[in-house]
């Protein structure tokens, strides 16, 4: 009899179903139970600093997730991140802290009025390609950055807004862990649906507009609407991340939305590979950890040379610069490269065969 | 003049392709190389003009040999240029956002004489008068077969002493498949340049040519004057169509069960 | 959801934050945030090294009454979100009882975690924002106010303004520092008959101001103050002696300093602008400890300027609470207490006298106008404050 | 009316350094269809170079700058060596993070070296200014504008003219062909990587004697984005007049719109133009479109 | 008899060039039809105005009565209009599979909500459809390169893949733009076995371009002949063969057998 699904040695799949299924194999999704196990037991382990780390690297990767729908996915370059997470902030900030709304209202609707905000910047993509559309975002970074600064009325202007912690009954999430646990959460939910997003037809036709527009309009698919779509669901995301990190510094201001956060999310989904939900989730960690990291080395330098003190942010700096160029070069997969390379190295281990 | 010996190359440092190719292309001759897809015919040629490098193939074993010099394996691909091969690539390749005629002087860029630059362009116009006549378009814009003329005039322009032509009748039509390949014949008899030509269409291609080489799965399987290679059962029912009952028609191959590769 | 934040579980390890070393010395760790390479890294420079100067200086003498300070800190950029990190680090990784900051945005966004966690701030940021001890209870502001300082000027002008009805523009950066005082001195202007009649915008690190110069000579105002740090500060200066615009320029105290005379030349003859502390070649008693310092570094007064200065008083300050505290175990409550039993801290003459309790987290109101005199700033006034 | 001419004036000059800028963005992007994101780096780094060099080396300007330059043209060099040709194959957005943590990695090394404040140039070009009638004007207005017309026109002749243009955007459209002519990808990258550095060395110097220079600078690489995008990215005309159209069209609403909404227009109104443009001209005013044909 | 297909008076320009000159001709139900002609007749171009890619400057095109001119791209394709390209225009990071599936995007419905939740509905979509595909598979004998990024095949079977992704369309008019380029003997029966097949089991109706006369003449039932933009000749192979102008500007003398 044929059976053409030879995918894994010693792994026969019997039906389609199964075929298609998330992790086709039981040890990997085994696999895949254990690591978000190990996620769900970290903060019993971890000092209040790491587990407030960890908080921010899940945050970071629901935007990354976000961005790389609308980047690594559906090719359309956005620079614009840093100001649409501002957008989902100050939505959050606007609908709680000034009308009173609930954190369990104001979430979903600052995702949703960011995919509008975002399917709205996203309609010169339906004329701009390339390069001409990353900088059409980067003027919507520069614009809903102005309108940000300026409605004073509306955002208290370049002094920002205060929000509170989110809280549930009389449940407050003001503890690292509890506002971990609820990140986490959110972050795992992400993940399932862009898994499933890409492996399912919406998520085929991006990846075609991406590849080949003209061709992917002989399919059928509507370029203009999907663009405008994957800016949408990708401006959800990163608007749910943006009120997300609002109720997390438990501050918004026009200030923690510069270019360089835009940039630092593009970063994000390369480092960890564009086109890859579990690289973006290792990218976002990376780049949230690394200045962490390099201040660790710094303190390090600093003890041993203690004069160098004043050098030592430049180095910082230029040490982010080098590292980002260093993983370019010799990892241009990115992490989830790297870390497929391991698994493939554990799947055959203790056989190579 | 060339002399490819024993090559094996791997893409992705994984798939072995060619599996020890060895072929040669005496001087002034054109020698064929014909075979099914999938082949490796592109990827001998590449590996002759050090473009592999570029999509993550690499040459693991055996040697090539261009004027009694070795070519090294790390040499860049514009010195083998500038050593005198030129490959015209499958796919045509031209530049789409030059003009016909800057893509015919991007052909002739390791030249050093410029003055005859305009001469040439004149000659392949000859050659190819549709190209004349759109000589200042983008050749993005070209149609498939125009954009073949111009990859092969590119080629020309370059004047190599060796021309590897990757499929040079894909796309064109009949009645100028034919005037190509007699101008390819005949700047191969005027100028005594050695060209090395792959491709599908193998009774065009072994009209022209001296000598021609067939190959299988990465391997060389057979080999010989074209007279010899003419006058082969096999090849001529597989690589010329030509069968015991003459020519057949297409509808009739419903009945044909579908017929395996030679196998040798 | 609307109830105010409780306060955060206690950090784990409530361990008595002021550990002690090996030689039995007692520590207290205080966080710092500095600005080295941001916009205001010009002037947070030298704020800097007059912070970590104070606190090497003191722990040469053997520490605050016997406590070491450590001093844990690092460049922010002037970047939110990297001060926030850095906060949290400060906060969960080293335990420290109290910070020195540095920005007005950043301060102000931390300050309700600030008090959540019950760490005295005191921020180089004067915004009178951090005045109001309902929205920050737990920030400190050890110099006049902006808007103080603003008011200051427009005292100044209505008292030595010849002729009628003297008009008055504002030149900021859009950022939180910049905007923070201006609703204020607009307020006091007109109460007091000074026009404001123009406004302009300039970037923290402008390097050219050319149309907002213009637009500003289009209503020739008297007196123009400048709230920005010194680059940008420079910049005006030389815009408006290009332009040949006559207007008198003030600057709030971060737009004062040699800084602006090293880059501006001569186009600074003439500005004026508010000290909150001293310059390093004033004779003055509180110099002798700075001049201690520097000697054994192998430095003179020479080498540093009046920001360093400025950052100097604020360790000292800060150390005078930790003093004040000198019985307790150290923690940020003890030391915040410690900061408000401070009273008529005497600097030496390096910044007004300084006193703070429960219900007044600003130190002073005072201070002195100086004007840049053939290359030098030269003091004119001496210590005042607002006439109430 | 002064007023205007003022702004109109004042733009023409920025404008033409933006040009300048703009141009090794155009450069670079023909040759290998990336951004520079370091090219604000660039123009910081000349422009210290030379300062130090007239400072601190006291030596004449135009030893310094010719200094400046030949420096400018090994870094661009060292760059194109170290870091694009690793990178030969990689996607453009690699390419473009490439060139920002080069930013970053450049910016870094300068605030090292140079540290974080304004620093001015010695009195170059003559202080008094020049009066138009009511118009002022620097001389280092001037003789910027000068001279970035000078540039302009050299490179705009170079490209026109020589076989580098031709293999320059070979090498854009399809790097393997490229090779399969003979052409050497790798020169080709060096020679453009070397220009664009040198060019945006000019940049630097005659930015540096205008407003001085620190590390702010390098948002010049920023702001110029409009100006290429606006002229198309492919374009060296473009660069010019998009140069001269964000110049003085941010210079007017700086002097007639700030004022209005409070300031911070004059950055934000280089994207609200490029947007309506690339509205109506997807790929700028001169710029060539993707040729997709099927 | 049905016309399918029916274009009236298509002409086209760029600039100064006319790549369609009042073209005109009909399709029928359920026929192979051919468009030959030599190397920058307008062929290419004729399909791009079918498919919408390209819009004439004057004439008619009407699909089962219906004008589509004007209609964008992906519409018509809905309307029962698949193409496979000259140029090879596959996915290439995608694998076969992925490719096929996308030619079924139109027949499928679950959208970004019920696709990322993957529950129900949008599962059993999933799973329907990739039988379909495997149908494909199987006819076409792609099954050994299933999950091979179609960017790493070789030209032949990239060409197969190309074919193949129109055919998961299921279209009611299939538009082939050089098949069988590329192919040797051999290969070229197989695929031509292919399109027979196709227009029988499947019944659908062929249009195919090809240069090789051989096969044209063969598979055909009517032939149009394009000559810089200009129909030349239409008609059955047989009529074809036999047209003067047809001979001359194409055929060659010689091949006239
Ligand atoms: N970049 C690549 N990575 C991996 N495999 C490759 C790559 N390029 C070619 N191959 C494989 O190498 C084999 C030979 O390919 P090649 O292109 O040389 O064949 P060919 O004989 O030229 O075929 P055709 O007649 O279809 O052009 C094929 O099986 C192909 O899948
Ligand atoms: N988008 C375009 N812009 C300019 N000219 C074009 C465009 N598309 C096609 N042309 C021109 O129109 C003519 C017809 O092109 P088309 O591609 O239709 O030819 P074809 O018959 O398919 O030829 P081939 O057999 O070589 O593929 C050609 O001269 C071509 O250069
Ligand atoms: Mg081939
Ligand atoms: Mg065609």
């Amino acid at each position: 009899m044929r059976n053409p699904f030879v995918a894994e040695c010693g792994h026969y799949k019997t039906s389609y179903r199964k075929d298609m299924e998330l992790y086709r194999i039981p040890r990997v999704k085994l696999r895949a139970i254990a690591l978000l196990g190990l996620f769900f037991l970290y903060p019993l382990f971890a000092s209040n600093y790491a587990v407030g780390l960890a908080t921010l690297c899940c945050i970071a990767a629901v935007g990354a997730i976000g961005l790389n729908i609308l980047t690594g996915f559906t090719g359309q370059i956005s620079i614009g991140v840093g100001a649409f997470l501002g957008v989902g902030g100050y939505t959050s900030a606007i609908l709680t802290s000034t009308l009173g709304l609930s954190f369990w209202v104001a979430l979903p609707l600052a995702g949703i009025i960011t995919a509008v905000v975002g399917g709205l910047f996203g309609i010169p993509s339906l004329r701009l390609k390339g390069l001409y559309l990353a900088i059409a975002t980067l003027a919507a970074q520069v614009i809903i950055l102005f309108v940000i600064s300026r409605w004073t009325g509306l955002t208290g202007g370049t002094s920002g807004m205060v929000l509170q912690r989110p809280s549930i009954g009389g449940f407050n999430f003001m503890s690292a862990t509890s506002y971990y646990y609820l990140c986490f959460i959110i972050l795992v939910l992400t993940t399932f649906y862009a898994l499933n997003l890409f492996r399912t037809r919406t998520g085929r036709a991006f990846l075609a507009v991406r590849d080949r527009d003209v061709a992917a309009q002989i399919m059928g698919i509507n370029l203009f609407s999907y663009k405008v779509m994957a800016f949408a669901i990708s401006s959800f995301f990163v608007g749910i991340a943006g009120a997300l990190l609002a109720h997390y510094t438990m501050i918004v201001s026009p200030e923690l939305y510069s270019i360089e956060v835009s940039i630092e999310y593009l970063a994000m989904i390369l480092v960890g590979g564009l086109g890859s939900v579990f690289g973006a989730i290792l990218g976002a960690v990376f780049i949230t950890l690394l200045p962490v990291g390099l201040g660790f080395l710094m303190e390090f330098v600093s003890s041993v040379l203690p004069n160098m003190h004043h050098l030592l942010s430049a180095f910082k700096e230029l040490v982010f610069g080098l590292v980002i160029i260093l993983f370019l070069i010799f990892e241009p997969g990115g992490l989830a490269h790297i870390w497929n390379n391991i698994k493939n190295y554990f799947k055959l281990w203790p056989f190579s065969h | 003049m060339l002399r490819v010996q024993n090559i094996e190359v791997v893409y992705s440092k994984m798939i072995l392709v060619l599996k020890g190719t060895s072929l040669e292309v005496p001087k002034g001759k054109i020698v064929a190389l014909l075979g099914s897809n999938g082949a490796g015919k592109s990827t001998t040629l590449k590996a002759i003009s050090g473009l592999l490098k570029g999509e993550g193939g690499q040459i693991t074993d055996g040697f090539i040999e261009f004027e009694g010099e070795k070519i090294s394996a790390n040499v860049d691909p514009d010195s083998i240029v500038k050593k005198g091969i030129f490959q015209s690539m499958e796919g045509r390749r031209v530049f789409k956002h030059l003009t016909v005629e800057e893509n015919l002087m991007a052909g002739a860029h390791t030249r050093r004489d410029r003055k005859s630059i305009k001469n040439d362009m004149e000659r392949i116009y000859h050659y190819f008068p549709k190209l004349k006549m759109i000589r200042t378009r983008a050749a993005g814009l070209l149609s498939g077969g125009e954009q073949q003329m111009l990859a092969i005039g590119r080629g020309l322009m370059a004047k190599p002493k060796l021309l590897l032509l990757d499929e040079p009748s894909l796309g064109i039509a009949p009645l100028l498949v034919k005037e190509i390949f007699g101008n390819i014949k005949k700047i191969n008899k005027e100028e005594g340049m050695s060209i090395l030509v792959v491709e599908q269409n193998a009774n065009v291609a072994l009209s022209i040519a001296d000598y021609g080489y067939i190959m299988e799965n990465g391997r060389i399987v057979m080999e010989g004057e074209v007279a010899s290679l003419l006058s082969n059962e096999e090849v001529r029912e597989y690589y010329l169509g030509v069968s015991k009952e003459g020519n057949k028609n297409y509808r009739d191959v419903k009945a044909y069960k579908r017929r395996r590769r030679i196998a040798w | 959801s609307d109830d105010v934040a409780t306060p955060a579980e206690q950090p784990e390890g409530t361990d008595d934050p002021a550990t002690e070393t090996p030689e039995g010395e007692r520590v207290v760790k205080i966080g710092a945030l500095y600005d080295i390479t941001g916009g205001t890294g010009d002037v947070g420079t030298p704020y800097a090294e007059g912070e970590q100067a104070y606190v090497e200086y003191i722990n040469s003498k053997g520490g605050v009454d016997g406590i070491i300070i450590d001093l844990i800190g690092d460049d922010y950029a002037y970047n939110i979100t990297e001060a926030q990190r850095q906060y949290q680090a400060l906060r969960d990784r080293h335990n420290v009882s109290a910070i020195l900051g540095w920005g007005t945005a950043d301060t102000e966004a931390l300050r309700q975690q600030v008090a959540n966690d019950n760490l005295p701030f005191m921020s180089a940021s004067y915004s009178e924002n951090l005045k109001d001890l309902t929205e920050s209870p737990l920030n400190f502001i050890a110099g006049a106010t902006y808007s103080d300082q603003g008011r200051a000027i427009v005292d100044w002008i209505v008292e030595n303004h010849d002729g009628e009805n003297p008009t008055l523009a504002l030149l900021y950066n859009d950022t939180a520092f910049g905007r923070s005082p201006i609703e204020d001195i607009k307020a006091y202007a007109s109460e007091n008959g000074v026009e404001v009649v123009d406004e302009q915008v300039i970037d923290l690190s402008a390097t050219e101001a050319q149309s907002q110069m213009l637009n500003m000579e289009r209503q020739d105002p008297d007196y123009a103050i400048i709230n920005q740090t010194w680059g940008a500060t420079a910049t005006i200066l030389r815009e408006a002696q290009t332009l040949g615009i006559d207007t008198q320029f003030l600057g709030l105290n971060w737009a004062t300093g040699e800084g602006v005379i090293d880059i501006a030349g001569d186009a600074a003859e003439g500005y004026m602008g508010v000290l909150t502390h001293a310059f390093p070649y004033e004779e003055l008693e509180g110099m002798a400890e700075v001049e201690e310092y520097l000697h054994s570094k192998g430095k003179t007064l020479e080498d540093i300027n009046q920001k360093f200065i400025q950052g100097w008083v604020t360790a000292k300050i800060m150390a005078e609470g930790i003093r004040n505290a000198a019985d307790t175990e150290l923690t940020g409550e003890d030391i915040k207490v410690g900061i408000e039993s401070i009273e008529n801290l005497d600097l030496g003459g390096l910044g007004a006298p300084v006193s703070f309790s429960a219900d007044n987290h600003a130190g002073t109101s005072q201070i002195r106008l100086a004007r840049v005199e053939n290359g030098r700033w030269e003091p004119i006034t001496d210590y005042f404050g607002v006439s109430d | 009316m002064t007023f205007f001419m003022q702004m109109l004036v004042t733009g023409i000059v920025i404008g033409s350094i933006y040009a300048l800028v703009a141009l090794g963005f155009v450069l670079i992007y023909k040759a290998s269809d990336a951004l520079n994101l370091a090219n604000g780096e660039f123009v910081l780094i000349g422009a210290y170079i030379c300062l130090t060099l007239i400072t601190a080396y006291q030596l004449n300007f135009f030893v310094a700058i010719l200094i400046t330059l030949a420096f400018n043209a090994l870094l661009g060099l060292t760059v194109e060596r170290v870091l694009l040709r690793p990178l030969l194959n990689a996607p453009v957005i690699s390419v473009i993070m490439a060139t920002i943590g080069l930013a970053s990695l450049l910016g870094g090394a300068v605030h090292m070296i140079w540290g974080h404040q304004i620093r001015t140039y010695p009195q170059i070009f003559p202080a008094t200014p020049i009066r138009f009638g009511d118009v002022i004007i620097s001389p280092v207005y001037l003789w910027s504008f000068v001279i970035v017309m000078f540039l302009l026109i050299v490179f705009t002749l170079f490209f026109k003219f020589s076989k580098m243009g031709i293999a320059m955007r070979a090498v854009a459209d399809d790097q393997q062909a490229a090779l399969s002519m003979g052409i050497s990808v790798k020169s080709v990258y060096a020679i453009t990587w070397a220009i664009a550095s040198v060019v945006a060395a000019v940049g630097g110097v005659l930015l540096g004697n205008i407003n001085g220079v620190n590390a702010s600078m390098a948002i010049i690489g920023l702001t110029v984005l409009p100006v290429v995008i606006l002229g198309g990215l492919d374009s060296i005309p473009g660069a010019i007049v998009g140069g001269f159209i964000i110049g003085v069209l941010q210079s007017l609403a700086g002097g007639y719109l700030d004022p209005l909404v409070g300031g911070g227009l004059k950055e934000v109104v280089p994207f609200i133009i490029v947007v309506i443009i690339l509205m109506i001209k997807p790929y700028g005013l001169f710029g060539k479109g993707g040729i997709e044909r099927v | 008899m049905d016309h399918i297909l029916e274009v009236r008076n298509v002409s086209l320009q760029f600039g100064g060039v006319k790549a369609l000159d009042d073209v005109s001709y009909h399709i029928n139900k359920g026929e192979i039809f051919s468009l030959i002609g030599p190397n920058g007749a307008g062929k290419t171009s004729m399909l791009n105005c079918i498919s919408g890619l390209y819009r004439p400057s004057n004439g008619e095109i009407r699909f089962e009565g219906k004008n589509i001119l004007g209609m964008k791209p992906y519409k018509r394709t809905n309307l029962g209009i698949a193409r496979a390209f000259q140029n090879i225009a596959l996915f290439a990071h995608m694998s076969v599979l992925d490719n096929l599936k996308l030619g079924r995007h139109i027949l499928m419905k679950s959208g970004p909500l019920s696709g990322g939740i993957y529950w129900g509905k949008a599962a059993q979509e999933e799973v329907y459809h990739r039988r379909a595909v495997e149908e494909v598979i199987d006819f076409l004998e792609l099954q050994e390169i299933r999950h091979t990024p179609v960017g790493t095949l070789p030209y032949g079977l990239q060409k197969r893949v190309e074919v193949g992704r129109a055919l998961a369309l299921e279209p009611k008019l299939i538009l082939l733009d050089e098949p069988m380029a590329g192919m040797n003997n051999a290969e070229k029966e197989m695929m031509a076995r292919f399109i027979l097949d196709m227009h029988e089991l499947k019944e659908m109706t062929v249009v195919l371009i090809e240069h090789d006369l051989g096969v044209v003449m063969n598979l055909s039932d009517h032939i149009a002949v394009l000559d810089f933009g200009k129909q030349i000749g239409f008609g059955t192979p047989k009529e074809i063969q036999h047209n003067p102008e047809v001979i001359k500007a194409y055929i060659g003398e010689e091949e006239v057998g």
